[in-house]
């Protein structure tokens, strides 16, 4: 299959440049896919992967350059063109219809039946038929907004084999998945590409594309700057070619654990649906202790986080920081117990996009001292302690009047990291810390995490990377269906024991 | 790309840094100006390009706006059979704008100043509740919460001001007058506020709704035999809010200056001050650009709510008050009913002024200029014609105003403003 | 289809709550129930016709508080054209069609120029209050005598009463309308383009198009129900006489939740509760005020009871990009 | 003084200003009668020079009116109830200019009785709303066609003096010819909604009235409208409204236009007296019903005829408390 790939690719992009205002997202870059292939393109955040997929896909359009499908010029002015073209792009936050059905997302706008009436048992058939051809199971008539994440993964990809698509574009698809769902999708991929589907496959998982990907290519600052065929670079050299400086991992060295911060006592909790999503949780974490939440999506972290920010009302259960009872429901009160939040998605929550990088900086504090002083702001104060902060944080912006949504997701990250650990919390609630950053930035954050539990700072720690709960775990607990199934000092357990109670299968 | 100062690598320290104690003066910061409580995402990369929008730019846009809209509003007079150009000179004169001439040694226009100061006098008194009922809209479109209810909040204002400052009578009367009106646009609007806070309802629906009941309520009290109408008349108009109470005069050419206008402005300056200063503006903006990152800051975001909509309501009382004791010195049922336009004042002013204290007052001094200077048309404009065609110039600017990109769009003015020498403020950490 | 059993509970709600209000009530109203329904159909007609519009409007993304403003150009348009043409469906077509024109300008202003489309209804209300202000003066002077119109004819239903064909069209799009949004192609492109708009153009449908429809579409249903007052039902025009219909409209669509047949059954609780209110205040001789009133009041309570919570189409009043 | 706005006319013409309610103009009522007052007086051969400003608020009325007598207008026409207190307040600062105020009452204002340059016009709206009564009533006593229901409904606008003073003049017009009429009453509480004055009105028509009085400026042509729609009859109100077709039985004529305009004739000959109040009626034909046709029974107009010298020589008293 490999020594007979044809010669013209399927789609090929020629000295693209884009740039929006000054920066300069993409200069003179040239990718080509084959049939067949697994491309992947690696980068720095802000390197501009998604900016050329998006060039690719129709959404948005270059300032110089050419596109050629199957060695045809194409000029996309909307995604439309791209579709038509057989180009299906796959993003990072997904473009679904909630509200509507599985199956009415797939067939949208291209439904079976007549032109007045829409023939729903076909659209559910053929959905059904399509994702079990494509190893893609599926629910047709399952409600988006009820099914997982992994779920609505699939349904995208559906998405584009339904209309056809023989490229497909998919940017950090493994961000949002559990180990083992990476697994499954990286399989799912390979067969697409063995059955003449052309991909180009965005990721910060260097070890994932080294395994999975025929060809990668790294963009640094807009640019190419290496290009590998399968097996001729490691996860280290692409780190190093990405960020143009080596990489070290981060490993945690053992710290002495000192008294209990946060204890944890039978927690329950319903999901916004209703649903129990934790019942009966009791843990504990101590001073210089990290205590990683380790599980699939979807078993009670977001619900566990939630209600020791405040965010979330529990059902019953107790729950002491440093002995005095959490003021649940109240997250000023809960900061002020000594509580910092990094919460996961910081789109939503962490950050105001349209404030400046000062706002954002004291929009925790910005009622009390040094911010403010008799309700009064103290810009002047707020300005320079941003700047500092962000210097020490090694944010990079064009200045603490930058707008957050300018930041790339590692920048705005450490920005948020640097605002929740400026009052000295004595609990660090750190959720998902480095889902989508890319290498470099994620040593960055695991480096600054340590050195707050060095200093005494209790971590709960929740991520769905295995590796980054073992590498900086002191305690690991395993949450499952809402309940602790494990919860073992990290030299305790191993790889293998973890995804085993990650799907149930060990009792604590 | 990115500001060579910046690019520092994280360093040995990582504890954060606290205040120095001669804490650096930071650069100049505008607003983000979420219009309508709405993110504004301009499609022109231009604005972001730079970081910060450049204020001659916004200036100059506004006032390329204003000569849009006036050509519009120019079409309609001519449509009608009228000669634009006398129309606007006497609408500017008879908003008093032609004290201005007057001026000039020896008054080669021959402008009579009494009557040019009266004129002025007279936009200034409508200026001052424009400026009230702008800031009404304002402060929740600051928090994204949109007030349709100042004509409510106007008149329970109003009229629980009025009465509690007839009972009250010359002893702290207008005191009285002026902080009932104060309570009564504030419960007005935080009711809606509540609502939205507790039951999610839907603001502009309830204020509108809340509108309508405080229209009939207000109509039944002064109605013909209602339990406030004047007793000794038998008409449905209030008792004549007492002479010696009422609002002080400042001066006075045949039109009377009424003391409304500073109320306003230290309404305005207060409004200012605090959406721009303080921790309470500072949460209203947060809650109207980001509710989620408000409620995960620790912000009471019920409560501002409630708050917000309860202020925005006193403003509205407040130009209530202005205008009874300062202006009509009554309540009439039937104005009570027929003042719809009062809500549709306020969101526009506060719109062309961007939320903002100064934009607000600018807007409102052109809206009064054209209310009050279209009541004074004469000759060159049938009178029947001339309020109308007032709404309809406010009408356009608030269009024109809502396509604030059209310039982009049509990619002339910025352009043009591009070109101009202005130096682009740059901020730099350090 | 989860939609429609949740509407079917909506509607059904609804119509016992007209019902139960009309057995008790109707005694001291002095009207027989035949009387109170068809003034009921009546009263509801322009309402049903401008939140069907804002239904349409709001399904696909865009805020449309400008019905008042459109609706008052339709009543206006509506009775200019039947005046010139001799002919009510000319007038109607004409109240559309000129509503749909200022519906396409707050297409534009908020779909091309992504405005705030808060703003932007609020200048269409203002021109539309002033701007037909302007121009019925300006055609008519004041005070003259209005010419008779041709108007839209009713037809009468044996053991009911009379219904203008408007009040019919009004009624039927109701249904039709649930049909198109729920089991056609159209009507699921329309609600996801208002649900996600970016979803939307990712399976190549063209938002923008489609909102552009969507609004104008909103107009001009908006625009029959202003041509409604003057050609269908009074045969003339005067200043402010849609008097908040399209605010109530817009009220009617949040209380049904964005649902066709949710919005009827707030427009014909409003309706109903001032068809009431009416023959209370004739035979009763209840104030006035409070009569007026009620509808309002009940408004706000249906607003405040049937929490709005999550039903509104996710994009809304969100520009695409 | 000030410059006039158009002073071509010869210099005796004096300057008149004439500042309406926040009705408006277009009011399809008193505002609009009174604008047409000018062009009546004009039409006499009255000599003067005027402008007309509209109030689209209670807000712009004391601005209006101070407008005008500081550019030194030698009279100023209010209309309106709602102008009595801004009258009284500009009045008494310019005392060399004189007001009259249409639809108040100087005597009993405590802050209107006092002004010497104030001169009150009013109506008495029952008087002639009277005689339509007893000519409705007669001849639905006397079975004339379409009188087939049990009752006569009356739809104001807002619930006003002026308003209610036709209503009560009306209803008992109709009792005393015809007692047993069920009468029936409503207020739209607007001037401006035409469907709202209809929709009352067919309440009254489903309730048995067989002809319906609107009091309610432009929105009563919804209410008409109702009952011409029903085969029923209507009454017209302020202006003769025969004009709106063969359903109009009477109108209720208020001669707002006579009123401003002799206002400016006694102006102009001297005779013009501050602090009296002058009252129309139907002794000096300031209010009334139009001549009837000759459709109309004999003894009905007989009736009204009747009624007519009755009021004038006060034999036939007329309660204003509405029934
Ligand atoms: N619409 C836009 N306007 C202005 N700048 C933009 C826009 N989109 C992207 N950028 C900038 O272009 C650069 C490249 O962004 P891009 O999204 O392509 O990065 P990426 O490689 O996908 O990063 P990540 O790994 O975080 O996903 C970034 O600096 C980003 O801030
Ligand atoms: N409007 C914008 N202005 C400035 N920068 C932007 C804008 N939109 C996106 N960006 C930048 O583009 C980069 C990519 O964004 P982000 O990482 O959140 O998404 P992504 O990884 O590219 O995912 P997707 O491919 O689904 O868009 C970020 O650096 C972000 O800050
Ligand atoms: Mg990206
Ligand atoms: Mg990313």
């Amino acid at each position: 299959m490999f020594s007979a790939l044809p010669t013209v690719p399927l789609l090929s992009l020629t000295g693209i440049t884009k740039r929006f205002g000054n920066l300069v997202a993409n200069s003179d870059v040239s990718l080509d896919v084959r049939p067949g292939e697994i491309h992947a393109l690696l980068g720095e955040n802000g390197a501009g992967k998604s900016t050329l997929m998006n060039i690719a896909a129709g959404y948005a359009r270059a300032d110089e350059g050419r596109i050629e499908v199957r060695g045809v010029p194409q000029e996309f002015r909307l995604p439309a063109d791209a579709i038509a073209a057989g180009i299906g792009m796959v993003h990072q936050h997904f473009h679904l219809v909630d509200r509507l059905t599985v199956a009415e997302n797939i067939v949208l706008n291209d439904e079976p039946g007549s032109a007045v009436l829409i023939d729903y048992k076909a659209a559910n058939g053929e959905v059904r038929d399509l994702s079990e051809r494509m190893g893609l199971p599926v629910d047709p008539k399952a409600l988006v907004a009820d099914i997982s994440v992994a779920m609505q993964q699939r349904v995208e990809i559906l998405k584009t084999l339904y209309r056809k698509a023989d490229v497909l574009l998919l940017d950090e698809p493994t961000a949002v998945l559990a180990p083992a769902e990476v697994r499954d999708l990286l399989t799912v991929i390979r067969s697409l590409a063995d059955s003449g589907v052309g991909i180009v496959l965005i990721t910060h998982k260097l070890d994932e594309a080294t395994l999975v990907a025929d060809r990668l290519s790294v963009l640094r600052s807009g640019e190419i700057v290496a290009r590998f065929d399968r097996g001729d670079a490691s996860p280290a050299e692409l780190a190093q070619e990405m960020v143009g400086r080596e990489i070290h991992t981060v490993v945690a060295r053992p710290h002495a654990v000192g008294a209990t911060v946060l204890s944890v006592t039978d927690l329950e909790v319903d999901d916004s649906r209703g649903v129990p999503a934790l019942r009966g949780v009791s843990f504990e974490v101590g001073e210089s202790e990290i205590v990683g939440i380790a599980g699939v999506d979807g078993n009670g972290q977001a619900e566990l986080v939630g209600v020791l920010a405040g965010l979330v009302t529990p059902n019953s259960g107790r729950a002491t920081v440093a002995g005095e009872p959490l003021a649940f429901e109240h997250p000023r009160s809960i900061a002020r117990q000594g509580v910092a939040h990094v919460p996961a998605d910081r789109r939503k929550y962490g950050l105001v996009a349209d404030f400046t990088l000062a706002d954002n900086f004291a929009l925790r504090g910005y009622y009390t001292a040094p911010f403010s002083k008799r309700g009064f702001l103290q810009r002047g104060v707020i300005d320079s302690l941003c700047a500092e902060n962000m210097a020490h944080y090694g944010v990079k912006a064009r200045g603490v009047d930058a707008l957050a949504k300018e930041l790339s997701g590692g920048n705005q990250q450490k920005l948020i990291l640097a605002r929740e650990m400026f009052t000295s919390p004595r609990l660090l609630l750190a959720s998902q810390p480095t889902r989508g950053l890319d290498v470099g930035s994620i040593e960055t954050v695991h480096g600054r995490l340590l050195k707050h539990r060095d200093e005494g700072c209790g971590i709960l720690l929740v991520s769905f990377e295995l590796d980054e709960i073992l590498a900086l775990s002191t305690r690991v607990v395993v949450l499952f269906e809402g309940r602790v199934v494990l919860d073992r000092p990290r030299s305790e357990v191993s790889r293998e024991i973890l995804g085993a109670a990650m799907t149930g299968a060990v009792a604590a | 790309m990115r500001h060579p100062s910046c690019l520092l690598r994280a360093g040995r320290d990582t504890r954060p840094i606290h205040p120095r104690r001669r804490a650096v003066r930071g650069p100049r910061r505008s607003r983000p100006t979420a219009v309508g409580g709405v993110a504004r995402d301009p499609r022109s990369g231009h604005d972001r390009g730079g970081g910060r929008v450049n204020r001659l730019q916004v200036a100059l846009r506004q006032v390329a706006l204003l000569v849009v809209a006036l050509v519009v509003g120019g079409l309609f007079i001519v449509l009608a059979g009228y000669n634009p150009f006398a129309v606007y000179g006497e609408l500017l004169a008879g908003a008093g704008f032609n004290l201005v001439l007057a001026i000039i040694p020896g008054n080669p226009a021959g402008i009579s100043t009494n009557i040019a100061a009266g004129n002025l006098f007279a936009t200034i008194n409508v200026w001052g509740p424009l400026i009230l009922l702008g800031l009404s809209a304002a402060l929740p479109f600051r928090a994204g919460l949109f007030n349709v209810g100042s004509q409510g909040q106007y008149w329970f204002g109003a009229i629980l001001g009025v009465q509690l400052g007839i009972t009250i009578g010359s002893n702290g009367g207008l005191l009285a007058a002026f902080l009932g009106a104060i309570v009564g646009g504030a419960v007005c609007g935080a009711i809606a506020g509540a609502l939205k806070a507790l039951r999610g309802a839907n603001e502009v629906v309830t204020t509108i709704m809340i509108n309508w009941l405080v229209v009939y309520t207000g109509h039944f009290l002064y109605g013909y035999a209602g339990p406030f109408a004047n007793p000794v008349t038998q008409q449905p108009v209030s008792v004549p809010f007492p002479e010696g109470m009422r609002l002080p005069e400042l001066l006075k050419s045949g039109i009377t200056l009424h003391a409304g206008i500073l109320v306003a402005l230290v309404a305005v300056a207060v409004f200012g001050v605090l959406m721009s200063r303080t921790g309470f503006g500072f949460s209203v903006r947060t809650l109207g650009s980001n509710r989620h990152a408000a409620h995960y800051a620790g912000m009471p975001t019920k409560r501002l709510t409630v708050l917000v909509m309860g202020i925005g309501g006193a403003f509205a009382g407040l130009a209530g008050f202005v205008e009874i004791t300062g202006t009509t010195g009554q309540i009439t049922g039937s104005n009570i009913v027929g003042s719809s336009s009062f809500a549709f004042a306020g969101i526009a002013v506060a719109l062309l002024g961007r939320n903002s204290a100064v934009g607000v007052l600018l807007a409102a001094l052109l809206f009064a200029a054209l209310q009050s200077g279209s009541r004074f048309l004469s000759g060159s404009f049938p009178p029947e014609l001339a309020s109308s065609l007032s709404g309809v110039l406010q009408a356009v600017i608030v269009f024109l105003i809502g396509a604030n990109s059209l310039f982009s769009y049509l990619g002339g003015l910025n352009g043009i403003a591009a070109r101009l020498p202005i130096r682009k403020t740059q901020g730099a950490v350090e | 289809m989860r939609h429609l059993t949740r509407s079917t509970v909506t509607v059904a709600v609804g119509v016992l709550i007209g019902v139960v209000i009309l057995v008790f009530v109707t005694n001291g109203s002095g009207l027989a129930p035949a009387a109170i329904l068809v003034s009921t159909l009546a009263i509801a007609t322009p309402l049903l016709l401008a939140a069907m519009g804002g239904l349409i409007s709001e399904r696909a993304g865009v805020v449309n508080i400008g019905l008042e403003g459109m609706m008052i150009v339709g009543a206006l348009a509506g009775f200019l054209i039947s005046n010139a043409t001799g002919s009510w469906v000319a007038g109607v077509a004409g109240g559309a069609i000129a509503a749909g024109l200022l519906a396409l300008v707050h297409a534009f202003v908020s779909i091309v120029l992504n405005a705030d489309q808060v703003i932007s209804g609020t200048a269409v209300n203002l021109l539309g209050l002033f701007g037909t202000e302007y121009v019925f003066r300006t055609f008519f002077g004041l005070g003259s005598e209005l010419p008779a119109i041709q108007r839209a004819p009713t037809l009468a239903f044996p053991g009911l009463g009379s219904l203008n064909i408007i009040t019919i069209v009004a009624v039927v799009a109701v249904p039709v309308l649930a049909f198109v949004m729920f089991r056609t192609p159209v009507g699921l492109r329309l609600r996801s383009v208002g649900e996600n708009p970016l979803a939307a153009q990712t399976v190549a449908i063209h938002v923008v198009k489609l909102r552009f429809a969507a609004v104008i579409l909103s107009g001009v249903l908006a625009g029959i129900g202003g041509a409604y007052l003057s050609v269908g039902s009074l045969g003339s025009f005067s200043e402010g006489m849609t008097n908040g219909r399209g605010f109530i409209a817009l009220a009617a669509v949040i209380v049904g939740r964005w649902n066709p047949f949710g919005a009827l059954a707030a427009c014909l609780l409003f309706a109903v509760v001032s068809a009431l209110g009416n023959g209370f205040q004739v035979s009763a001789g209840i104030s006035a005020d409070l009569t007026a009133g009620m509808p309002y009041l009940l408004t706000l309570i249906a607003i405040v009871v049937f929490r709005e919570s999550a039903s509104a189409p996710a994009s809304l009043g969100k520009p695409l990009r | 003084s000030a410059p006039a706005a158009d002073s071509s006319e010869d210099a005796s013409a004096f300057k008149v200003g004439l500042v309406s309610d926040s009705g408006g103009f277009n009011d399809r009522g008193f505002n609009a009668l009174s604008l047409a007052g000018l062009t009546l007086a004009e039409d006499a051969g009255v000599s003067f020079t005027s402008e007309a400003r509209e109030s689209a608020s209670d807000s712009d009325l004391v601005p209006n009116l101070q407008y005008f007598a500081q550019q030194g207008y030698d009279l100023i026409i209010a209309v309106g109830f709602a102008q009595a207190g801004p009258v009284a307040e500009v009045a008494a600062d310019y005392p060399d200019v004189d007001f009259a105020i249409v639809d108040v009452a100087t005597e009993g204002d405590p802050a209107l009785e006092d002004l010497d340059n104030v001169q009150g016009i009013t109506f008495k709206e029952q008087e002639g709303a009277y005689l339509a009564g007893v000519l409705v009533g007669g001849l639905r006593a006397s079975g004339f066609e379409k009188f087939d229901g049990d009752a006569i409904g009356t739809v104001g606008g807002e619930k006003q003096p002026s308003v209610d003073r036709f209503i009560a003049g009306f209803q008992q017009g109709i009792i005393s010819q015809s007692p047993d009429t069920v009468l029936l009453n409503g207020y739209s509480q607007t001037f401006a909604d035409q469907d709202a004055c209809k929709q009352l009105a067919n309440a009254q028509l489903d309730q048995g009235a067989d002809a319906i009085f609107a009091v309610a400026g432009g929105c009563g042509l919804g209410a008409l409208d109702a009952a011409d729609q029903a085969g029923a009859w209507g009454i017209g109100v302020d202006a003769d409204q025969a004009f709106l077709g063969d359903f109009i039985l009477t109108s209720v004529v208020k001669k707002v236009d006579v009123a401003v305009s002799t206002v400016l004739k006694s102006f102009a000959d001297g005779s013009f007296e501050g602090g009296t109040d002058v009252l129309y009626g139907i002794e000096n034909d300031g209010v009334g019903i139009p001549a009837m046709s000759d459709a109309v029974p004999a003894d009905v107009q007989a009736a009204v005829e009747a009624a007519r010298a009755g009021i004038i020589d006060g034999s036939v008293v007329i309660d204003l408390t509405i029934k």
